[in-house]
């Protein structure tokens, strides 16, 4: 035998794996992002820099002293990155770098680590930290800045809620992410280019962004029609605010998303149903990381009670 | 009608009695690691709720208030909860077993279980008219089955992650309890 | 103030009707024994006794349908503590067992067929070929017993076997159901002398796959001044075995097996072999929540 | 039976007691407490409509249906037996629950005198700042003919209230409560309408 | 025309081009050929035969009276040298005939054709086929005859004769259909007869379509069989996912395909029958792919059973490369086995070489909830779910997530990025489950 | 057992909150502020005293089928004059702390120490038992509330020690309340681990 007199390796089938990995859709993940991060770049300048890399930096070193600290390998992925960059993304481009930092480290350490690590946290991290930003420094959260020159102004969202008499931006201007708003979530081009790239590869279900957004349109419309506001009103609420980022990026976050086919319409349907319900009724301007959050808290239960029929498992012999 | 309505969408889901008003915690910590536990506790607890809301309600309004004792409205509740808990384990241990199968075991953790005397408290408190007053103890009782749902479905998918030691068991339904809290400020502001 | 009086009192008076009803209508014997029983419990809820939980056994106790033996995790402190509760007498001493390992085959001594890379757990990498090594009866070293030890008590050694620590094991009896090769055994914590090995191979055979296997020489049976060791026919062939009954602990079968698969240890400090492994589960505090909810 | 009368007895009798014992101290602490509540509102009265020296709660005469559900009470204050202000006690809904304020209002020059949140259960450090004078003062000596409106900058115009910074509701549930008291006042309070 | 599939599974790189363009060869015949006493499920056989023992091509020199089972028979013509325990390629150890080649290639006196085949009875036509050992060269190698056996109250009213071969690497079962297929029409008629059912199918996927015109041809004649061409995907091979995707029907949990009437056999079983009832030869060759990245010339042999891998290799010109893993079967369902020096056995349909490269994979992680696992599962099962209820040993909830539905396929294992080895932790669960119903209860 | 044994287990060993988990709901709801961790305390240990002092004392005499009602009649006495005097003489307090005085009734904690303590010992014992876990509760509830009033207000006892935009204000809301508890206890768990 030639084998270098070392002995055969036996193991179960099969022995041949797809070039899957966690590593592989970790990075994909970010390649999709790229999008994104440019057009937040070009519309908010070097402060959305210094925050985005607060945000990565802080995450990704939290990541690996969670793990040290918890005697745990390092695992050599990306998911932080994805949370600290995701959480740059959905705050705004002049918040206090030590904010962004504190956000980025509740993230990994309370919302990920002390629930286990990659794969376990029930929880979306990066939204988690964006809520407790949200709580705990609500003045600096809610202070938004035009794109480009940085003059502070409101987000189209809350010029709509509260009917201030400023003048809401075009739909164009909204598709572009030329208005106010988090560093990542203007720009509605950006964020579909890289949805379609998630898609593409295979790393999300077309399921729950299109559920998400599907109803968010439908009841949109409807609210639209009562309100008579004319057809652009739906297509303003999708572009606006952070609702394609979240529908395409943490709404399909595996880890806290149902894992079933019908879960995951009806965790689209929720998110869809709670953003209209916070944005028309609720105390905030805009409701897409807590429509999220609270979906996943109900994410076990959906997963319980979905589950698949099992092939075989026909009614009539059942 | 819209009163009632914003009754118990504040209770549900705003001021959720677990979450926000922090009544009831240790039945939420305690029993919360089956879902089937914590349905029937939310049961046990929601028919208790509403019983000495009505009956609570009953006896401030007909005997403490005309009698002018309000004071002794802290003791006067905790005996009709204590006797009324009593009584209801009885009562269905004698008229429906299976019910008393699924519940049972649930009522004695409710004598010492603040939400219903809080529940109680907040009716007299709000002053609520009978109507209201049932409406209001049903939608706390079903926050707090709610809350206790969600949880345990929660713990179950926890049971098998790799949490740290030391977190293990009620320091993590803690965290799990803040981050649920943080998401249900999302309802803030609604009504 | 007569208001006061006369409202609490009728409340009071309410209350302790019903109450009283209670009592007495739906009386449930409850044996007053059995929670006191249940706290001196070890707590660890393993089953070890037969029974589904501490609060079972308990209750089985009073009614008499178990030794208080059975709870091996309780150990002798516990049956003393059961018998003042009960208010019986101590019955004979019944020393505390451990769990010893019939294998010394590990990866420096045993011939290796192939490199195993699927799942750690013995009973999958027994499907391929009976396990990695040449010798078909010795461990296949996946840990399966050291995972589900409640106890912490085996940890996999360096050269691949797994190694039982006998001041936490309990003899709860877990690792020898688990073994998909029976390769467990429990025993006197005060037996010293044991075979390590259960290959019934002829000795030729048994010794080309593994340097420290049984090889049916009869030399321990020759030596042992006092008869407790013996070549003894087990399932397709024979195999050396103690009488533990018999054996002093004096170890000469130990020194003369030529491969040396019988083994002599060092015995346990006093105080270990009386006082038994109390502490229960990694982080239980006994609150007793978990068994019935 | 006789033992579930025995039982009974006790508890009777331990109950008696201890209501016994509780009527006592409450005649100890209830004077003590009335005077307090007395006291309190009293003082809040004193610091919206500081020139009263009597206020009379006259909410049955003057809340006839149908009136704005915000309002609570309507108080009459009197100088020298004379009605000189009017003090609406309002409630709204807040950023996280009903938030009650006292509006004052001078007769004579139809002026809100002050106003004075007295209970709120909002956001410390946000919504609660509504306590604060700081905010309370942006009320003072404003004109009752016009609606109040909220602005997020730096008022304008003579009608404009600056919120609190990030407690735009809550500034809101408040001048929603002014503006139905000052809408009831010049109904019933306006220039030449004495009561 | 959108063409039929099942739901879930995964698309594979075939490899099928190292093979399927090559002629099958007749491999060496061996000096020695070893014959494992259980080459098929059931009952093993017991030796009809002693060491020293003359034998003769086609003899029969082992049987069982079990029901489930199938007979043995010697290979070439020669001598019984020993009978003795030896590794078998499906991860176990076997006592085998061993037999000396004398090269003289007598065939038995009882491998006589049978003059009317067109004429024998389903009775008849069994029975030959238990004395031909014939069992499934789809690879579970089941006892073919007890699948024909009439069961009470069940009707077949189709057989599929499954040429999907889905199984990266194999080749056989294509060039089988290229090479034989008369012989396969043949032995569906065969089939269908013994059976008593008017529909036959045989299933092929779309990335053969070479083979489906050459039987279109052969069964050009046979006006009630037709040939289905499918959607390529793995694990279409699968018997009851072909059945769903041949006719729409799901067999049911824990039933048979006979459960909704339907009877499926590989090709090449089909042919080996067709042989046995026209010419009575027995099952006593098989054709073997043999290819992978570690062989020099991967090629298709026809293979007399009880030869050893190593000669087959040695044939192929020997290993290339460092080489780490020798696959009894495909690499998606195939067994590893640590030696070349076992026999070719009926259910042997490839032998795969793997070399250091190919055994490389990323690190583990804890699972990610992507969920592939479960969208790919071909039994609609939850493997991630399945694992975590494993893992805790909650063997009954296993069970009651329908643990034993798994039919094994390891797709989830393939496409999971955490690189978990579900389906050995559902092995795990089912061997648990199975020992637990074994235990009688109480 | 020692009465230096007797105080102290309450306050580490079997300290109530952190160890045992009883009332929670208080030290979640009211540790917002030290002051009103401090006055709760204080409420709850003169109840405690007062109905441990009590049910000792009458301990022979009562009947043991009554005697958890009895329990309930007599801490629910103590609780309502707590609960009149705090409102007679400490209003501020009064109104912060809201319904959770009267809450103190169902809190385990107090009902578990007449029934595993007060009901068994005389009076002196009962005292100093009721002393130890009410200082044992009030400082794990001054515990929390430091955690909780520093990162969340910026202040500690009202006294400013964090810059005027740094404090996290979730820490006051509820999400705080949980997390630092969980947080608290963990670190428990790691301390004693560490110790045994
Ligand atoms: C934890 C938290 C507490 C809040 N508390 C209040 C509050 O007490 N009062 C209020 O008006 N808004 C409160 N808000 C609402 C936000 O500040 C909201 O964005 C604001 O009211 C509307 O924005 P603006 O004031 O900048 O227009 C709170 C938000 C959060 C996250
Ligand atoms: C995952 C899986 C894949 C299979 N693939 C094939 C295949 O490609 N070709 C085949 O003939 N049988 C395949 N089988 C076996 C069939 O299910 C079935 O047993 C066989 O076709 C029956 O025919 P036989 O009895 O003639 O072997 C596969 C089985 C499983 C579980
Ligand atoms: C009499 C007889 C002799 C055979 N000799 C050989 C042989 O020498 N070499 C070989 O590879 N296969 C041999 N076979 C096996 C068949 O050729 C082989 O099984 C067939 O071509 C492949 O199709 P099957 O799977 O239907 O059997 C022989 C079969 C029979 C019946
Ligand atoms: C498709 C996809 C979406 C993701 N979305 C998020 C996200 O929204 N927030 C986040 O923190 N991590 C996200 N991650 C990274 C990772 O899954 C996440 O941190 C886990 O929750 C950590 O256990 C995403 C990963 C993938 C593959
Ligand atoms: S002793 Fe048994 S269970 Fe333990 S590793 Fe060896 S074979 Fe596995
Ligand atoms: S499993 Fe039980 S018997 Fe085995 S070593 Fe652990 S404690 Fe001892
Ligand atoms: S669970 Fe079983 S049937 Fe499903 S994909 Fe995995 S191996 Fe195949
Ligand atoms: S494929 Fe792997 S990582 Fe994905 S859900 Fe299944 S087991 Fe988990
Ligand atoms: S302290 Fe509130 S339920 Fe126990």
């Amino acid at each position: 035998m030639t084998t270098s007199n070392d002995l055969l390796v036996v193991t179960s089938s099969p022995h041949v794996h797809s070039p899957d990995s966690v590593p592989n859709a970790m990075r994909d993940v970010l390649i999709a992002l790229v999008p994104a991060l440019l057009a937040g770049l070009y519309f908010f300048r070097l402060p959305a820099l210094a925050v985005i890399a607060a945000c990565v930096a802080s995450a990704y070193a939290a990541e690996i002293i969670c793990l040290r600290v918890m005697k745990k390998p390092q695992t050599g992925e990306a998911s932080a990155i994805i949370t600290g960059l995701l959480l740059a993304f959905c705050i705004p481009p002049h918040l206090p770098v030590w904010m962004a930092v504190l956000g980025s480290v509740f993230s990994i350490v309370i919302a990920k680590h002390l629930f286990g690590g990659l794969g376990q946290n029930i929880f979306n991290p990066a939204l988690i930290g964006r809520a407790f930003l949200l709580a705990s420094f609500p003045v600096a959260m809610t202070s938004w800045s035009r794109p480009l020159d940085g003059v502070t102004t409101a987000t189209p969202l809350s010029i709509m809620k509260e009917a201030t008499g400023q003048a809401l931006p075009s739909l164009s201007e909204l598709f572009l992410g030329n208005v106010s708003g988090s560093i990542a979530e203007t720009s509605a081009l950006a964020i579909l280019l890289g949805g379609a790239y998630l898609l593409y590869r295979g790393h999300i279900d077309w399921r729950i962004p299109g559920s998400f957004l599907g109803t968010v349109f439908i009841l949109m419309s409807i609210a639209g029609w009562v309100k008579g506001a004319g057809f652009w009103y739906p297509f303003f609420h999708l572009f606006a605010g952070g609702l394609l980022l979240g529908a395409f990026f943490m709404a399909t976050d595996w880890v806290t998303t149902p894992v079933t086919k019908l879960g995951r319409i009806i965790f689209g349907v929720g998110c869809g149903s709670l953003v209209v319900l916070i944005r028309l009724k609720g105390g905030y301007p805009e409701g897409v990381a807590y429509s999220i959050l609270l979906m996943n808290l109900v994410t076990p239960l959906i997963d319980r009670y979905t589950r698949a029929r099992v092939f075989g498992r026909v009614k009539s012999h059942a | 009608m819209q009163e009632y309505f914003i009754i118990i969408i504040s209770a549900v889901l705003i001021n959720n009695i677990v979450l926000s008003q922090f009544l009831g915690i240790c039945p939420f910590l305690g029993v919360s690691k089956k879902l089937s536990a914590s349905l029937g506790m939310g049961g046990a607890v929601s028919f208790v709720l509403v019983l000495a809301g009505a009956l609570t309600w009953t006896v401030q309004t007909y005997i403490l208030n005309p009698f002018k004792i309000g004071y002794l409205q802290t003791i006067a509740f905790i005996l009709i909860i204590a006797a009324l808990v009593q009584f209801v384990e009885m009562a269905m241990r004698k008229y429906s077993p299976p019910l008393y199968k699924a519940l049972g075991i649930y009522l004695p953790l409710i004598t010492t279980n603040c939400a219903v005397l809080g529940v109680a408290i907040i009716n007299i408190k709000k002053e609520y008219t009978f109507g209201k007053v049932m409406v209001h103890s049903l939608s706390h009782a079903a926050g707090f089955t709610l809350a206790l749902v969600l949880m345990s479905g929660i713990r179950e998918r926890l049971e098998d992650a790799d949490i740290p030691e030391s977190m293990r068991g009620t320091p993590i339904a803690l965290v799990v309890a803040a981050l649920m809290s943080m998401a249900f400020l999302g309802f803030s502001g609604l009504i | 103030m007569l208001v006061a009086v006369v409202t609490l009192a009728c409340l009071g008076a309410i209350f302790g009707i019903v109450l009283g009803f209670a009592a007495k209508r739906f009386a449930v014997e409850v044996d007053p024994r059995v929670e006191e029983l249940i706290r001196v419990m070890p707590g660890a809820n393993c089953g070890a006794c037969g029974m589904p939980g501490c609060a079972a056994f308990a209750e089985a106790i009073t009614m008499g349908t178990v030794k208080p033996s059975a709870c091996s995790p309780g150990g002798a402190s516990l049956y003393e503590k059961i018998a003042a509760i009960m208010g019986t007498e101590v019955s004979a001493y019944e020393e505390r067992q451990v769990a010893q390992l019939l294998c010394q085959g590990d990866n420096v001594h045993t011939k290796m067929l192939y490199r195993y890379e699927g799942l750690s757990d013995c009973h999958v990498a027994l499907a391929n070929f009976k396990g990695p090594k040449a010798c078909k009866f010795g461990c296949v070293m996946q840990g399966s017993c050291s995972r589900v030890c409640q106890f912490g008590a085996i940890q996999m050694g360096v050269n691949g076997l797994p190694v039982v620590d006998y001041y936490r094991c309990t003899a709860c009896n877990k690792c020898v159901v688990e073994c998909p090769l029976q390769l467990y055994k429990l025993v006197g914590v005060s037996r010293l002398v044991h075979v390590r090995c259960v290959n019934t191979e002829k000795g030729k055979d048994a010794k080309a796959n593994c340097a420290t296997a049984c090889i049916k020489c009869k030399i321990c049976e020759k030596n042992c001044p006092e008869d407790a060791v013996h070549v003894v026919a087990t399932g397709d062939g024979t195999v050396a075995l103690i009488d533990y009954e018999k054996c002093t602990n004096c170890g000469i079968c130990a020194v003369k097996c030529p491969t040396k698969s019988i083994d002599k240890i060092m015995p346990l400090s006093e105080e270990v072999i009386l006082e038994v492994g109390e502490t229960p589960v990694p982080g239980c505090t006994r609150c007793g929540v978990c068994p019935p909810l | 039976m006789r033992e579930i009368f025995k039982l009974s007895l006790f508890l009777l009798l331990v109950a008696g007691i201890s209501g016994a014992g509780l009527s006592y101290v409450n005649d100890l602490t209830g004077p003590l407490i009335e005077k307090q509540i007395l006291q309190k509102k009293i003082d809040s009265f004193k610091e919206v409509y500081p020139q009263a020296d009597k206020v009379e709660n006259e909410s049955a005469a003057w809340l006839k249906a149908p009136y704005d559900p915000s309002l609570k009470e309507v108080n009459i204050a009197y100088r020298s037996g004379a009605p000189v202000g009017v003090l609406y006690a309002v409630e709204t809904k807040g950023y996280s629950g009903p938030i009650s304020t006292l509006v004052g209002f001078d007769i004579a020059t139809t002026k809100l005198t002050a106003i004075k949140v007295l209970s709120q259960r909002e956001t410390p450090g946000l919504g609660a700042k509504a306590k604060e004078s700081a905010f309370q003062d942006r009320y003072k000596d404003k004109n009752s003919a016009v609606p109040l409106e909220v602005s997020k900058t730096a008022p304008t115009r003579e009608n404009q209230i600056q919120a609190i910074t990030a407690s735009t509701i809550t500034s809101k549930a408040v001048t929603k409560g002014v503006n139905a008291a000052r809408e009831h006042f010049t109904a019933n309070f306006g220039k030449g309408k004495l009561p | 025309m959108k063409k039929a599939t099942f739901r879930g599974g995964i698309h594979l790189d075939g490899h099928k081009e190292l093979t399927s363009g090559l002629e099958t060869v007749v491999a060496h015949i061996p000096d020695r050929v070893y014959i494992p006493l259980s080459q098929h499920i059931g009952a093993p056989c017991v030796p009809l035969v002693v060491v020293g023992d003359q034998v003769k091509k086609g003899q029969k020199i082992g049987a069982s009276k079990g029901f489930v089972s199938a007979p043995i028979h010697a290979s070439v013509s020669g001598t019984v040298v020993a009978i003795e325990l030896m590794e078998h390629p499906g991860g176990s150890f076997v006592p085998c005939i061993i037999i000396e080649n004398d090269r003289k290639e007598e065939w038995a006196e009882s491998v006589i054709p049978h003059r009317d085949p067109a004429s024998l009875t389903p009775d008849e036509l069994r029975a030959i086929i238990l004395e031909a050992g014939i069992v499934g060269k789809g690879g579970a190698t089941f006892p073919s005859h007890v699948k024909y056996a009439p069961v009470e109250g069940k009707i077949v009213d189709t057989v599929i004769l499954n040429g999907v071969e889905c199984e990266p690497y194999l080749t056989t079962d294509h060039r089988l259909m290229l090479e034989r297929s008369d012989k396969i029409v043949a032995g569906l008629g065969y089939i269908m007869r013994a059976v008593g059912c008017e529909r036959g199918i045989i299933a092929v996927e779309e990335n053969k379509m070479d083979a489906v015109a050459v039987m279109e041809k052969a069964a050009a004649e046979a006006k009630n069989i037709t040939i289905v061409v499918l959607k390529e995907k793995y694990p279409q091979g699968s018997e009851k996912q072909l059945i769903y995707a041949c006719t729409g029907r799901e067999v049911p949990v824990g039933g048979l395909p006979l459960a909704v009437g339907v009877i499926v056999n590989n090709v090449g079983t089909a042919s080996a029958l067709a042989r046995a009832v026209e010419l009575g030869i027995p099952f006593i060759g098989r054709n073997v792919t043999v290819s992978g990245p570690g062989i020099r010339n991967p090629a298709n042999y026809r293979v007399r059973i009880g030869t050893l891998f190593s000669e087959l290799i040695k044939q192929s010109g020997g290993y290339v490369g460092e080489v780490e893993k020798i696959i009894a079967g495909g690499p998606m369902m195939g067994k590893t086995v640590f030696t070349d020096n076992l026999p070719v056995v009926k259910g042997t349909s490839g032998i795969i070489i793997f070399t250091k490269e190919e055994n490389r994979h990323s690190k583990e992680f804890a699972c990610v909830r992507c969920a592939k696992c479960i969208d790919v599962c071909p039994a609609y099962l939850e493997p991630t779910s399945l694992v975590r209820l494993a893992k805790r040993k909650a063997w009954e909830d296993a069970e009651r997530m329908d643990a034993m539905s798994c039919i094994e396929c390891s797709s989830c294992v393939y496409v999971c990025p955490a690189q978990i080895p579900l389906i050995q932790h559902i092995r795990r669960a089912k061997q648990a489950i199975l020992a637990a119903k074994a235990r009688p209860q109480g | 057992m020692s009465l230096m044994s007797e105080f102290s287990k309450g306050i580490i060993k079997e300290n109530p909150l952190l160890r045992l988990m009883l009332g929670c709901c208080p030290a979640l709801a009211i540790t917002t502020s030290v002051e009103n961790g401090l006055g709760m305390g204080a409420a709850f240990t003169g109840v405690l005293i007062a109905s441990n002092m009590a049910i000792s004392a009458m301990r022979k005499i009562i009947p043991e089928n009554v005697r958890i009602p009895v329990y309930v009649v007599i801490i629910a006495s103590f609780v309502t004059m707590t609960d009149q005097l705090m409102h007679a003489f400490t209003p501020a307090l009064y109104d912060s702390l809201g319904i959770f005085i009267p809450l103190i009734v169902v809190n385990c904690i107090i009902l578990g120490r007449a029934e595993a303590f007060a009901n068994k010992n005389p009076i002196i014992p009962a005292i100093i038992d009721a002393v130890g876990m009410g200082i044992g509760f009030t400082l794990a509830l001054v515990l929390v509330s430091s955690f909780r009033e520093v990162l969340g207000a910026g202040t500690f006892l009202g006294i400013q020690v964090l810059p005027e935009s740094a404090p996290a204000i979730l820490m006051i809301l509820p999400p705080g309340g949980f997390i630092t508890l969980g947080c608290l206890l963990g670190l428990m768990n790691k301390l004693q681990k560490k110790a045994a």
